[in-house]
């Protein structure tokens, strides 16, 4: 069973164009996606996930189990980087520790979309707030590892600090304003809304997904020479903290009755690492943080890991615990 | 032709507003920039990244009249220190129109 | 009825997502639309609506109706620029008002999209060679404007002026010619070309124009400061102008026995502004015009009024003739 | 029949936009497909053309039939160079010769792609596999060519020469990895991902043609000037080769056994020369030789003649052998 | 190496065709260009806006031999006068090769 | 402020790396590079045609201390010589931050 969804999990096109991006790397192949491709792919994800997630609530509305749904989405996104950041203060620097905690804390939206096709090809159902879920765990990562920077920062420029531009930084940063933005327009734009975008928000997606994992790839295999820089505390903190995060996630689900795809979505939130919303906040916020430690991590150990091992462990899990 | 001074600054991409503010506030007549430059420096190779954007530079070249250089220059100084990146500053003479 | 218009008009995607990018840039997002996608994105507005256009032609046939509303079009297109002009030379150089003549003549492509769509969303039917009267309006003002300007100024410059270079720039235009050139292109290319193209230019339209629309808040919001500079007179001049041409076209449109629907899309053309060909045009053969004027009139203030409080109002007046 | 065949051919959109492109130049349009658009249209274009490619091979399983038409694919790719290189050097330095072979020995995707919706368009079958000889017939021109060169020529340059970076130019290439990888992704991912990318590889395909299609006619009109360097000589070649290849191509693909449209294509195939893979290779293994030569007869003189009058020519030809 | 005078030219985009052609007819040697860049100036701010492309600028730059400077800057002056713009001359050495 | 040499180079694209192995061969402390540039020189108009990649130009300039200036032109020569392009060099100073 296990070895089935890893496998079947493993011959989906978006994860096979992510390994092919690694693969030309390696052969030295000069195949690139030209900048600002990659910007506007990742843009359109946002915008189709968010749109989606809102047209989901929509049609569903908002009951009580879907409020606690969130509040535990916050509260596990503002957890996370408390107990990962005074794991990395043993060997790192206050600014690096708090930058890869804000890193982990937070959320992938491709892990998550990889995650939901997972589940569709599996007929498992999970809710359209879930997409809401995700857009909330963005920013209180971000939030709280800037405060522990604060807090714990000797350095003269950690002083100079702005409520204004952190909040700003948070909750404005282009992504996050993005996937928020498009949830909002989902909910309002309602029934005809959804059908005139759906060839455009749901049709094309998985291809477009495809090209963005093939970028992904690249970047990731470009990017794997850093993490000598990183050395083996890093690189296993980068499987081991999804597999905590997990740890503490499933059960949070199981007693709040979260229901069997939502939790799984829950889970992978919480084991996923963002390297696009929390790095462009982190070199505004914490630009003392090394940019060639988070990134790596999280796109090429965190990410690979979560979507080749990670998804179908944790769906073996949940299946024994919720049967 | 008058003579001026050239000043080229090249910076991580997201200290790019608080660099031209800088430069607006030591009154520049003007400036000119090219939003997305690739590099390596101290803190290694830059750009050719364009997914999380965070290994971006930007260059910045802006013609100042002698005397203001020195303000200019002290200005930036402070950034170039905390966030890296590199200022060069040359001799060229300006076309009046 | 009128408000339930404005609301249901409010109400869909692609004006939701240009309120988003007004919104970013309002709260200091970096929300951004990276060069060259917002370029790519209007080229296949253009194609995908002058395919479409030339699709109807083919399908409709020209009637006699028809060719009498493309010859109303090009009048208007023609007349709007004149009475323009001389409103504008009370306060503005010779170079200003031509060029901002110009803007009102021509017309707005992604206006005449969203009223298309609002059109379709009512199930109100229009002809396909509306496009065409579209593709028509764009020149002649272009070429009113600049003659206006050369009997009027004094400058220099004005002298040294080419026929040839301002054919080229009115009608070769790249925005003029592509537009023209699809419309060809769908009216030669017929039933199967159609079919063939369907998925592109039908299907996943409305997605690109959210992502258009969004680019275009931003945009609109960082000219606002513009504004000023405009002053009272121009800002109150990019709402009423709409008004005065709408209150001269609906009247037209009667007389000329167009259909409801027609008279409607008609009416949104006269009163829209362009900020695409000929802000282009204008750089070119009116250089001593200041686009910080005419792009940020039609772009942030004639187009979100006419797509906004606009479009339900001339309905509505239509309706009621019409009826 | 071949009349029809050839205005049936040159009425379909992605040809007229070719032409478009062109016009757009003649009448001095500025109109422009901005970078990097053009290089994101053609990686879509063999991503997607890969993908179809492995997804028909998955279906078909790979039976000796199509062993000998890839074999004889691989051949023609090889032996095609070799003439063209000797036919060539009565005029040229060895480096244009070399250059030029490898471009007529390759193949150009977009003239496949055109052929192959031809075929759709008549319900004529092919085998998905064909993609795979496509594939296949990219490199060993390059190879060949640069063997050639390094034989012939006196030029120090050629000396310093390495097998791995001749093999990486060859197989390597960025389109040419990235049709390869697309296809063995098409074979391994199956019914499922084949479904989940319809949309994007099948349906918008058409629309994306028409675009590309317009920046080559673009880029053609442009690159026309450099033919005067080029001369009668090398004009002649390039509407001369292609009917040879034909004439070779033709008997083979008749002996060999394959169906009607396989043939059509294998004979395409052998007529089209490379404007994008082979190019990108010879400017790094093969610099001296002047790219202002094999780009725009590739380019503006056979693209253009193969998709107009070669298709209809070819296939007539077929026609009247096979039935 | 020979001394040469490096030439940029700063310019709205639209004039770029314009000004290549005056740099061919004063007979450089050739030419580089950035076809986009952004920047600020005494006609504002310019570019960051590619929905209308009415605020981009072009850069041009071009080393040419001393004796050919004045002639080359001669024939730009009116544009520059005419269109805004800023042209630099700085000095620097061409590496033949 | 130090003195330092201010290298320019313009390149075929497809000799980018190499000349950026050249460059860290030679020890330079950095570069920066514009990718795309388009221009015209002996070997005609470059660029402006992104579809075929064959035309383009890339531009990198590194800032170097003036000792090391002939060893870096001189490694830069051969490249130059067979690939064409062009090597400006002038006088800058370096802000030290
Ligand atoms: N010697 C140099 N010459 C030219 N550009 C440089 C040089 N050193 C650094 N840079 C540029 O400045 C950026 C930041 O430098 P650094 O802060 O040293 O990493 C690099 O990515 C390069 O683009
Ligand atoms: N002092 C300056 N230094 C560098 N670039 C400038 C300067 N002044 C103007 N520019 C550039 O030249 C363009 C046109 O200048 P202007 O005609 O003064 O608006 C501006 O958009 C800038 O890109
Ligand atoms: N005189 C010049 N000034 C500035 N750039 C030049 C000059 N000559 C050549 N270039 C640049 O160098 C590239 C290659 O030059 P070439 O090898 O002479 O064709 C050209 O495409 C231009 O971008
Ligand atoms: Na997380
Ligand atoms: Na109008
Ligand atoms: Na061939």
């Amino acid at each position: 069973m296990d070895f089935n969804l890893l496998i079947g999990n493993f011959f989906n096109p978006p994860i096979l164009f992510f390994f092919l991006g690694l693969l030309a790397v390696i052969v030295k192949s000069d195949l690139e996606i030209p900048t600002p491709i990659p910007k506007i792919l990742s843009l359109y994800l946002l915008f189709a996930i968010g749109f989606k997630g809102g047209v989901g609530i929509a049609a569903g509305g908002l009951q009580t189990q879907i409020v606690i749904t969130l509040a535990a989405a916050t509260a596990m996104a503002s957890l996370v980087p408390l107990y990962a950041f005074f794991i990395l203060r043993r060997k790192l620097s206050v600014a690096d520790a708090a930058a890869i905690a804000a890193t982990y804390g937070s959320i992938s939206a491709v892990t998550f979309i990889t995650a939901a096709a997972f589940l569709e090809k599996l007929n498992i159902p999970y809710g359209g707030y879930m997409v809401a879920a995700m857009a909330l765990m963005e920013s209180p990562a971000i939030i709280v590892a800037v405060l522990l920077y604060r807090l714990r920062s000797t350095d003269r420029s950690a002083a100079d600090f702005s409520w204004n531009e952190l909040g700003r930084d948070a909750f404005f940063n282009g992504s996050v304003f993005l996937i928020m933005g498009s949830l909002v327009i989902g909910i309002l734009s309602g029934e005809a809304g959804a059908r005139a975008l759906k060839p455009f928000t749901y049709d094309i997606f998985t291809g477009v997904l495809c090209f963005f994992l093939l970028d992904m790839g690249i970047v990731a295999a470009k990017r794997l020479g850093d993490l000598k820089k990183a050395g083996v505390f890093l690189t296993a903190f980068g499987v081991l903290l999804p597999l905590i995060n997990a740890a503490v996630a499933i059960p949070l689900a199981y007693t709040l009755g979260l229901s069997h795809g939502d939790a799984f979505l829950f889970t992978i939130l919480c084991a996923s690492a963002s390297y696009i919303a929390v790095p462009a906040a982190m070199r505004l916020s914490i630009p003392e943080a090394n940019p060639s430690l988070y990134v790596p991590m999280s796109l090429a150990i965190t990410f690979p890991f979560n979507i080749i091992a990670g998804m179908p462990l944790y769906l073996a899990v949940i299946n024994r615990i919720w049967s | 032709m008058i003579p001026v001074k050239k000043i080229e600054i090249i910076i991580d991409k997201h200290e790019l507003p608080n660099v031209l503010k800088l430069l607006d506030a030591a009154g520049v007549s003007g400036y000119t920039v090219f939003e997305d430059a690739t590099g390596k420096g101290d803190r290694g190779l830059r750009g050719g990244d364009d997914l999380t954007g965070v290994f971006a530079n930007s260059y910045v070249m802006s013609a100042c009249p002698i005397e203001k250089l020195h303000l200019i220059v002290e200005s930036l100084r402070p950034v170039l220190k905390q966030r890296g990146g590199v200022c060069l500053v040359s001799d060229a003479e300006w076309i009046i129109h």
